[in-house]
């Protein structure tokens, strides 16, 4: 997958948690969780959302790389290219 | 024959639209089934049956504002003739008028109004009117468009009605209790290093089950006020307070929460969430509360001082998990900590038991592996 | 004819006054019959029997006068000098009449006749006049204004302002009364305390006399006396002009309120015939002059009949023309 | 800018008209020596002479059809009917003469004649001197009706209204005769076409004239405390009524409450609620309302003309009525 495939990959599994999102007004080396107010609940959907599109296991220690766009499209180019481990 | 009528979905609610009916005459009910689509100033809310047997007749159509407790169909019980209901001519007979106590303006839309929603798309059958005789008017239009949008305009006004009516008439009391979460916490992170992604839990469930515990042996706090005194509810229902995206908050209640394990009450409150979020929520989760859990943790607030949801009696609030010293077997040391807090009705109970329910909800953190 | 002054009853200008009076009643005649055929409407009010009121009033004014009339005022147009084609359009309501065809039969106004009405609400005229008058007064014109009426309008309350304020502000205005005996269907011994109207005149001041209005040269003779004396004094004079309509107030009524002896009887004072009759008496008139008269008059009311006939319609897009006219100029915002 | 009053607003305006052009006189009933009832010709006989500000009987048809005949005659006549009560008896030369003649002659003749009288109610005149017709001669085309509100209109309607080649009839509330105010010195002639906005607003259109212009402004001061901003239209122009201003006004607040000191049935508020409904029908968010006189004659106690009359509170209560919750 390409980083923009990976980028939309993203944008889409948050926008299923902040149907608002506006990508435009996003700044994507910043948290999203104060940009578009993510709860807990939003961001494990968000996870689980990722999961369910990329077909990866994201272990819960990982989650913490997933909360800038830039971030999580680094960390899942790097999942994506490892063997998975399950 | 038992007649069915417009529920009540909350304690400012006087009438409702129906937007459609979800089951047609002649079809067979069973109790809790979603018998049609209302919409309120809450939203459209699905609304149940709990009279089993068979539709007889709909007495109002799509469209119709119906005023609390306002019959809507005929139902026909096991057993009972069909035809039993004195309307023979009853496919026949008009649609019956709006009740009277809805007032003679009722229906009408100014000409302004009008041409508004058609620009914008939008159902007048929903509105309410604030125009002179309570006729629905340019801003009643425009307001709905932006809770189209923005559905927090509606809702706060619910809210504020609500919340007016409970400190207007509760007497409040405060408690706050710091509770040392870390074996709870420590617990949660290593079941769900177990468990794949979709199936983790997040410690709100674990904070959801200990009060859901802790009422089993505080019944006072479960329950509503309803004709001038409690009335304890045997169903432990917790209401979750949940904040939409947009603004405005609703609370959804988790039916059974006690007797619930963890992983399904984490599924009944995911699901719930997602449906507070998006829209489709039932009826009888909107009314069934018996008290509310309210959690402001993620937004950083230490500890909440909550407001009571009428008719329920208590609202236990959580505030964020911080790293406090604290002194563990004689010994400082780092300790994540939450503060629960509770608010109750004076009423129904003092301080004192107050105490004793945080206390109990505390215990129960002590020991995850037993929730 | 010079205005005012003496008549001259020389042969040429009776025949012309006889030859003005069977126009008339000749027009009127063909009027009768068009509006019977469907090609005039409304009301109709035919002014046979009283020409001679007409033809000999009009002697006496110029060019520069004014005429107010009524809406029994085809004779008084005629005699003025209004075509009889473009009267008669406007009887048919086309373009081509004199109002434009937006009057008809009661509202015969003409700028360049300064033919003022027209006039349908009894005694409407008569402030009118007077106000034409004082316009003359303020502006130095030494014009007359004639004012004619019927004697119903004599009861109007407009008759006794438009007098007094007449004779107080000195004004140069020819009151006519035409008194045929009848407002409408009531008898005048039956609407008038005083029906000697002379008087009703004379009681404001105003220097007035009656005169047989079925002889037209004794009318052209009182009308250049009288109009003599307004010029000269500059100040209202009053005529009372007797006389008698042969036929119905409008176009048909079942006339319940007058007897046809009476009606007989007052035919046989016919200006015309006895204009005729007069003529004859005299060798003034030869029957060959008076059939020669009457094809003249014959053949411009088959032209007036047959123009009125060919004129145009007002389309009606131009309905609401000349309701109001345009502002003058741009004018200045307020706000400005 | 100088102080001055609504009559002599007036005044200087007749002086105006006068001595711009020699064709204007003043004619009507004591409006030379005893100087107008109102005092508006109060000096003018002094400075233009009997010819120019001429007495008459109590005449009514007679001088106001000589007024028309005298504008046919060539001259600018400004005939003063003392009040709108007394007009009833020259109504017949308003109507059928001086608003028909234009027409009926097929435009050769044009009546250049400015009617002005005194309306209105509210000095305790009882039944037969309180009368408001502004509304039946606004019914009648041929002429045009006019009703000065402020002194600028006072002051600048008289001109415009002796240029134009209709009959005018300029209608002066009586009790706005003592409103004082400052007048620029070069206030002049203003157009008798439009409605003005004398006070912007949002919330809904107060439309009046006349002397219940200021009942109107008085009421959108009361409304603006409560939190309704009115804005309040004049219409000046009775005949022709200028819909685009009353238009713009009601597609934007989306509400209107017209103002008439006439009575309801039939009124001039009725034509101005039935245009809007006729023209702005998809932009109203309430009924038309109208503030009218009570259906009665005028009583002579004060507090019982009071109660008949279009008031202030009135206006208030109306307006609260078209907001519904919203005020």
């Amino acid at each position: 997958m390409t980083d923009e495939e990976l980028r939309k990959a993203v944008l889409t599994a948050l926008a299923s948690v902040a149907p608002e999102l506006d990508e435009a007004a996003l700044a994507p080396g910043k948290s999203f969780r104060d940009q578009l107010d993510i709860d807990s609940m939003d961001f494990l959907n968000y996870v689980i959302a990722l999961h369910e599109a990329l077909r990866i296991e994201i272990p819960e220690a990982d989650q913490r790389h997933l909360t800038t766009i830039n971030d999580a499209v680094a960390y899942l180019r790097r999942r994506l290219s490892q063997p998975t481990g399950s | 024959m038992p007649e069915f009528r417009m529920p009540s979905l909350g304690a400012d609610m006087e009438a409702g639209i129906l937007v459609e009916w979800l089951k047609k005459p002649g079809e067979r009910v069973s109790r809790g089934d979603v018998i049609a689509v209302v919409e309120t100033q809450k939203g459209a809310i699905e609304i149940e049956v709990f009279q089993p047997g068979t539709i007889e007749r709909q007495m109002v159509q799509p469209g119709q504002k119906v005023a609390v407790g306002a019959p809507m169909a005929l139902i026909r019980g096991e057993g009972e003739a069909a035809g039993a209901a004195p309307a023979p001519a009853a496919p026949a007979a008009p649609i019956p008028a709006p009740p009277a106590a809805l007032g003679p303006a009722a229906g009408r839309v100014s000409p302004a109004a009008r041409r508004r929603a058609t620009e914008l798309g939008l159902d007048l059958a929903g509105l309410l009117g604030s125009g002179p005789g309570g006729a629905v008017g340019l801003a009643d239009v425009e307001a709905a468009a932006a809770r189209r949008t923005q559905p927090a305009a509606a809702m706060r006004e619910v809210i504020g009605a609500a919340m007016a009516r409970s400190k207007r008439e509760i007497p409040h009391y405060y408690l706050g209790h710091t509770v040392d979460l870390e074996p709870a916490l420590l617990w949660l992170e290593a079941e769900n290093l177990k468990r794949p992604v979709a199936e983790r839990m997040l410690y709100g469930v674990l904070l959801l089950k200990a009060v859901a515990l802790a009422l089993h042996e505080y019944p006072e706090f479960n329950g509503v006020w309803s004709g001038g005194r409690f009335q304890p509810s045997e169903q432990i229902n917790p209401g979750v307070a949940v904040s939409l995206r947009q603004g405005g908050l609703i609370a959804p209640s988790i039916n059974g929460a006690d007797r619930l394990t963890l992983p399904q009450l984490m599924a009944a409150l995911r699901d719930l969430v997602r449906r507070a979020r998006v829209g489709g929520l039932r009826s009888s989760e909107l009314s069934d509360s018996t008290i509310t859990v309210t959690s402001l943790g993620e937004q950083g607030s230490e500890s909440v001082y909550p407001v009571i949801y009428p008719p329920q009696v208590a609202i236990v609030g959580f505030g964020a998990v911080a790293t406090r010293p604290w002194v563990v077997d004689g010994a400082i040391a780092p300790r994540r900590v939450i503060v629960s807090s509770l608010a109750a009705d004076h009423r129904v109970s003092d301080g004192h038991r107050g105490a004793r329910f945080l206390a109990a909800i505390t215990a129960r953190l002590r020991e995850p592996d037993r929730l | 004819m010079a205005p005012g002054g003496k008549t001259h009853l020389d042969r040429g200008h009776l025949l012309f006054l006889l030859k003005e009076m069977l126009r008339i009643r000749r027009f009127e005649e063909r009027c009768a019959e068009l509006y019977s055929a469907g090609k005039i409407r409304g009301f109709l009010h035919l002014y046979i029997g009283e020409e001679a009121n007409a033809v000999g009033v009009m002697q006496a004014i110029g060019v520069d006068d004014a005429v107010v009339s009524t809406y029994r005022e085809h004779g008084h147009a005629l005699a003025r000098g209004i075509a009889a084609r473009a009267l008669m359009a406007e009887m048919y309501g086309k373009v081509e009449g004199v109002s434009r065809g937006r009057g008809g039969s009661m509202h015969v106004f003409d700028a360049g006749a300064r033919f003022y009405g027209g006039n349908a609400i009894v005694g409407g005229g008569l402030p009118l006049a007077v106000g034409l008058a004082l316009a003359d007064r303020m502006r130095g014109l030494a014009r007359v204004t004639v004012c004619i009426f019927g004697e119903g309008a004599a009861a109007e309350g407009a008759f006794h302002e438009s007098l007094n304020l007449a004779a107080l502000w000195k004004l140069p205005v020819l009151f006519v009364c035409e008194n045929n005996r009848y407002a409408m269907g009531t008898a005048i011994e039956r609407e008038q305390s005083q029906i000697d109207l002379v008087r009703h005149a004379e009681s404001y001041g105003i220097k007035s006399e009656a005169v047989d209005g079925m002889d037209v040269v004794a009318v052209e003779v009182a009308a250049r006396r009288a109009t003599a004396a307004v010029r000269d004094a500059g100040a209202p004079y009053f005529l009372e002009n007797r006389t008698y309509r042969f036929r119905a107030h409008s176009m048909y009524d079942p006339e319940l309120y007058r007897s046809k002896a009476e009606v007989e009887e007052w035919k046989q004072r016919d200006p015309i015939s006895k204009l005729d009759a007069w003529l004859r008496d005299a060798g003034f008139l030869h029957p060959d002059d008076l059939r020669r008269i009457e094809d003249e008059i014959a053949a411009e009311i088959d032209d007036a009949a047959a123009f009125a006939e060919a004129g145009r319609w007002e389309p009606v897009e131009d309905l609401a023309r000349d309701v109001v006219a345009p502002p003058p100029a741009p004018r200045r915002d307020a706000a400005a | 800018m100088s102080a001055t009053s609504y009559r002599e607003a007036v005044r200087a305006a007749l002086r105006d008209a006068l001595a711009r052009d020699p064709r204007v006189f003043l004619m009507g009933e004591d409006v030379g020596r005893y100087g107008g009832s109102y005092a508006c010709s109060k000096g003018l006989l002094d400075e233009f002479g009997p010819e120019r500000i001429r007495d008459t009987p109590l005449s009514e048809a007679g001088f106001v059809g000589a007024g028309i005949g005298a504008a046919l005659g060539g001259m600018r006549p400004i005939v003063e009917i003392m009040t709108v009560n007394f007009s009833l008896l020259a109504l017949d030369q308003i109507v059928n003469n001086a608003a028909t003649i234009r027409h009926m002659s097929g435009g050769q003749f044009n009546i250049p004649l400015v009617i002005r009288m005194a309306t209105g109610a509210g000095r305790q005149l009882a039944a037969q001197h309180s009368h408001s017709f502004e509304g039946w001669y606004a019914h009648v085309p041929g002429i045009r009706v006019v009703a000065p509100a402020t002194l600028d209109d006072a002051r600048g309607m008289l001109w415009t209204a002796i240029e134009d080649p209709n009959p005018v009839v300029i209608f002066e509330h009586a009790t706005l005769y003592n409103l004082e105010g400052d007048l620029p010195e070069g206030a002049g002639a203003v157009d008798i076409d439009r409605a003005r906005v004398r006070r912007a607003g949002r919330d809904v259109s107060l439309i009046a004239y006349g002397g219940s212009l200021h009942k109107a402004m008085t009421a959108a001061d009361r409304l603006s405390a409560e939190g309704v901003e009115a804005e309040v239209i004049d219409l000046r122009s009775l005949r022709p009524i200028d819909d685009a201003t009353i238009m713009a006004s009601v597609r934007k607040t989306h509400r209107a409450v017209v103002v008439d000191e006439g009575w309801r049935t039939g009124s001039l508020a009725a034509e101005v609620s039935a245009r809007i409904t006729e023209q702005a029908f998809y932009d109203l968010d309430a009924p038309v309302a109208r503030v009218c006189t009570e259906e009665v004659p005028i009583p002579y106690p004060k507090h019982l003309e009071d109660a008949a009359l279009p008031q202030p509170e009135k206006i208030v209560t109306s307006t609260k009525a078209l907001m519904g919750s919203h005020a």
